[in-house]
């Protein structure tokens, strides 16, 4: 089958799924949504290419060591905050304590909103490493 | 019509699933089914707890103007959780199984035994 | 700021921050994750001791984690049984990641070093959560983290059958971890709560037995699964034998005890209030099942001829021994099951890493080639047999007293009971002679090891010898872990 | 012998499956809006959270900041389910 249509729509698309699925991330705190969502979505436009295109040219987009770089620091980012709440004299996760210029809501919405932004970098670069992987391993099969 | 239904349907529904996918986990002797069975098996679980937060005529747990009456945001992020564990579990037992093909070329639980 | 309030939540979260710095790090360097790992095992086994030394003061520590106090927020209750079984995690853990080095490096491609340094801690950190965790949906959470890291660990070596270990671990686990979900969803919908200290208030106020027990009984069952109690055992030999050894030592010395210290946790604390004088229902079945653990894992254990089968049979009557204590339910039993946790983690561990070493030292795995061995490998022949006399429950060795508490408290309950610990006993005595009699009176020579060098290197003989000095001492100075345990078993009981 | 394998776990799963039933005919009624679940924990989150965390999602002011914790195991469920297949994949190739 000619691949032609399949490439060209995935062309057309994949911009607008990862934008839809920023929107997912960024939307979190106010309709449903959030990073693990927009993460997946986001994800899943990469697999698109590599459907359409085969999974080198999907590698070359995001390879192993982009991917393995967003997962430790998206999770790393989430422990962080969580240590900030210790550092500025707080609990763990506390995030009202936070020494910033904002009332504390205020301060609470910002940091659901970097945690939902860390999970969805996190969860897309797995999404990604998990079929990436799992496909290759089934490819060389002889 | 829905009257005559018992009023905890979703939650017969759920255990309805539950044995499905444990039957084909246990009996089922290919291993792909076997993680088909696993995934309705688990799937139970989040129908069962998303059933369990719906109140008769509640809003979507997001804040609006006016209204006071929504459904259990709980059990929302229980299931969330529990997707992802399944997403991760899944993944892990299918590059498994390729690997499992690959090393013995078969994927018949019965004949695996025997190795 | 006062470090010390934060202890329970830095000695998990150390590991998991470890776990994904570790994988990051490996992407530059691929030798620096065995000294990462080292590291933040280190200093989260540091925390655990300072967390116990406060719970010695205190009693019970709460750990409000974001702020919000507990129905609405997620609690760490940290009490002396948690601070106990968290201390033997951390340094068991700590003394692997150390063995690691070497062993790891012959088994395991360079490649794949961060991953299994990286799950290393994911597992520790996981177990930690469960231990402390007040919460029961953070339960299933943390013991997810530690089942999916303890299937990627069976695999990692990629040996013959380790793949089809690892997948028969997960299917079996994964119907555990399920079951533990419903049931949480079961106990949720009744009370409204996940709080366990909350849901123990709340439910003698809860007339509904059908929903009530049958969530008892999943949750008992999916932990059962985990650790591995008798019908629910199939998936244990093959993954703890094909591990690659310091993994059968996490999986063997720990992983199992989580299970049972959850079922306690279950039992006692979540479901103490509601069943005080009716506790019959959980505890005789639970009984019976302990019991034949005891038989049939002592007696596959006589007849296999591969040493870490051996000792992966042997780690299920000792679960059956740890789940008798607890199911009989007196101060005796409870005391001997617990002490009965810290032995056989000394005492497997230990085991695990002799016969690793063996492995490492010689390639050989079959109980008919430690022939000639105790004249080749005396340090850790002397250390084998120092272990495996504790799991004999032989007396200066620290296996024989919690076998003598657990001995006592079946007596009481019943004569069967105790039958069956002295046959276990037995039998017990009956395996591991005949590894030692090969070892040390067998006329044939181990002329396949080679003898230049060092016995072993440093990273192994180390945790070896430090687990068998634990075994001996806790067997002379027993004082010392059992009144940290009657302390934690008053509390549990006074529900 | 498969046939006493099948009539097996046909047993094991109808008992299973009659005790869950029997659970669940005993269980509160679907939708009933003062089951003890709607009663105990969760009015705070539906009537407090946008002020208590300035987010209007109930869910993800549960996720993110009631229960936190959680999401950071979570995170870690599926780092570890990553890190699993990373430890599994790219065999050696012959």
């Amino acid at each position: 089958m000619n691949p032609v249509v399949i490439r060209t729509i995935t062309r057309v698309l994949v911009p607008f799924i990862q934008l839809f699925g920023l929107y997912i991330i960024v939307h979190g705190p106010v309709s449903p949504g959030g990073g693990f969502q927009g993460g997946v979505v986001v994800g899943s436009s990469i697999i698109l290419v590599a459907l359409a295109y085969g999974l080198d040219d999907a590698e070359a987009m995001v390879n192993h060591r982009i991917r393995i770089i967003m997962d430790c620091v998206g999770s790393l980012v989430y422990a962080g905050i969580g240590l900030l709440g210790i550092a500025a004299g707080g609990l763990f996760l506390q995030y009202g304590i936070i020494p910033l210029p904002f009332p504390p809501a205020r301060i609470n919405n910002l940091m659901i909103f970097l945690i939902g932004s860390a999970i969805g970098v996190h969860i897309m670069a797995l999404v990604l490493s998990l079929f990436l992987h799992t496909a290759k391993e089934a490819e060389v099969d002889d | 019509m829905i009257d005559l239904l018992p009023p905890n349907l979703p939650y017969f529904a759920s255990i309805a699933l539950l044995l499905i996918g444990l039957y084909a986990m246990i009996s089922k002797r290919n291993l792909i089914k076997k993680i088909m069975g696993l995934n309705i098996f688990s799937t139970s679980v989040l129908l069962f707890l998303i059933a369990m937060g719906y109140r008769e005529g509640g809003a979507p747990p997001i804040e609006a103007e006016g209204v006071t009456h929504y459904v259990n945001p709980l059990p929302h992020a229980l299931v969330l959780t529990g997707i992802v564990v399944a997403l991760a579990l899944t993944s892990f037992a299918l590059i498994l199984i390729i690997n499992i093909y690959k090393e013995h070329k078969t994927l018949d639980s019965e004949k695996l035994k025997n190795l | 700021m006062n470090l010390s309030l934060h202890y329970p939540i830095l000695v998990i979260v150390i590991l998991f921050a470890g776990a994904y710095l570790t994988l990051l790090l490996g992407l530059l360097n691929k030798k620096i994750c065995y000294y990462l790992a080292v590291l933040f095992s280190f200093v989260s086994a540091l925390f655990s001791i300072g967390l116990l030394l406060l719970v010695l003061e205190n009693n019970t520590i709460s750990y409000y984690v974001g702020g919000w106090e507990p129905p609405y927020g997620i609690e760490l209750t940290v009490d002396p049984l948690s601070a106990f079984m968290s201390l033997i995690v951390a340094i068991i853990g700590f003394l692997v990641a150390v063995f690691s080095k070497n062993y790891i490096e012959h088994e395991i491609p360079l490649e794949k070093h961060p991953a299994y340094y990286s799950l290393l801690q994911l597992i520790i950190g996981g177990m930690q959560g469960a231990l402390m965790t007040g919460d029961l949906f953070n339960l299933f959470v943390m013991t997810e983290i530690f089942s999916i890291s303890g299937y990627a660990l069976v695999a990692i070596a990629q040996k013959k059958g380790s793949l089809l270990a690892s997948f028969r671990y997960l299917l079996l686990a994964s119907i555990g971890t399920t079951f533990i979900l419903f049931s949480t969803g079961f106990i949720y919908m009744l009370t409204g709560s996940l709080n366990m200290e909350d849901i123990s208030n709340l439910l003698p106020l809860i007339d509904n037995p059908w929903v009530m027990y049958s969530g008892l009984v999943l949750l008992i069952i999916g932990f059962a699964i985990k650790s591995a109690l008798f019908p629910l055992h199939t998936w244990l030999p093959d993954a703890h034998s094909i591990a690659p050894s310091p993994v059968s030592v996490l999986l063997s010395a720990l992983v199992i005890k989580i299970g049972a210290y959850s079922i306690i946790r279950v039992v006692y604390t979540v479901f103490g209030e509601r069943l005080s004088g009716g506790f019959e229902i959980i505890g005789v079945p639970l009984s019976w099942m302990a019991s034949m653990a005891i038989l049939v894992g002592s007696l596959y254990a006589i007849f296999q001829t591969d040493i870490k089968r051996m000792l992966a049979y042997s780690s299920i009557a000792h679960v059956g021994y740890i789940l008798l204590g607890v199911s009989l339910a007196s101060t005796l039993s409870l005391t001997g099951g617990i002490f009965h946790m810290l032995n056989h983690a000394l005492g497997k561990a230990c085991l695990f890493f002799c016969a690793g070493a063996v492995i490492y030292k010689t390639g050989k795995r079959n109980i008919s080639d430690y022939a000639g061995l105790s004249s080749k490998m005396p340090i850790t022949m002397a250390a084998f047999t120092i272990a495996a006399s504790s799991l004999m429950g032989i007396p200066p060795a620290s296996g024989f007293m919690s076998k003598f508490y657990l001995g006592l408290g079946a007596y009481q309950e019943n004569w069967f009971f105790l039958a069956v610990i002295l046959i276990g006993s037995l039998f017990g005595g009956i395996y591991f002679f005949r590894v030692l009699a090969t070892a040390y009176f067998s006329s044939e020579k181990a002329l396949y090891v080679d003898t230049k060098g060092p016995e072993l290197p440093l990273s192994m003989l180390i945790p070896i010898v430090i687990l068998a000095i634990a075994s001996l001492t806790f067997g002379i100075l027993e004082d010392v872990p059992v009144t940290l345990i009657e302390q934690a078993v008053e509390l549990l009981l006074t529900k | 012998m498969r046939r006493i394998n099948t009539i097996l776990v046909l047993l094991v799963l109808s008992a299973i499956g009659f005790v869950m039933s029997l659970a669940v005919i005993n269980m509160p009624e679907f939708g009933d809006i003062n089951a003890p679940i709607h009663m105990h924990v969760a009015p705070r989150y539906m009537q407090m959270s946008y002020e208590e965390t300035g987010v209007p999602n109930m869910v993800t002011a549960i996720l993110a900041d009631y229960r936190g914790y959680d999401t950071l195991g979570e995170l870690t469920v599926i780092f570890a389910g990553g890190v699993a297949v990373l430890s599994v994949s790219g065999r050696k190739r012959k």
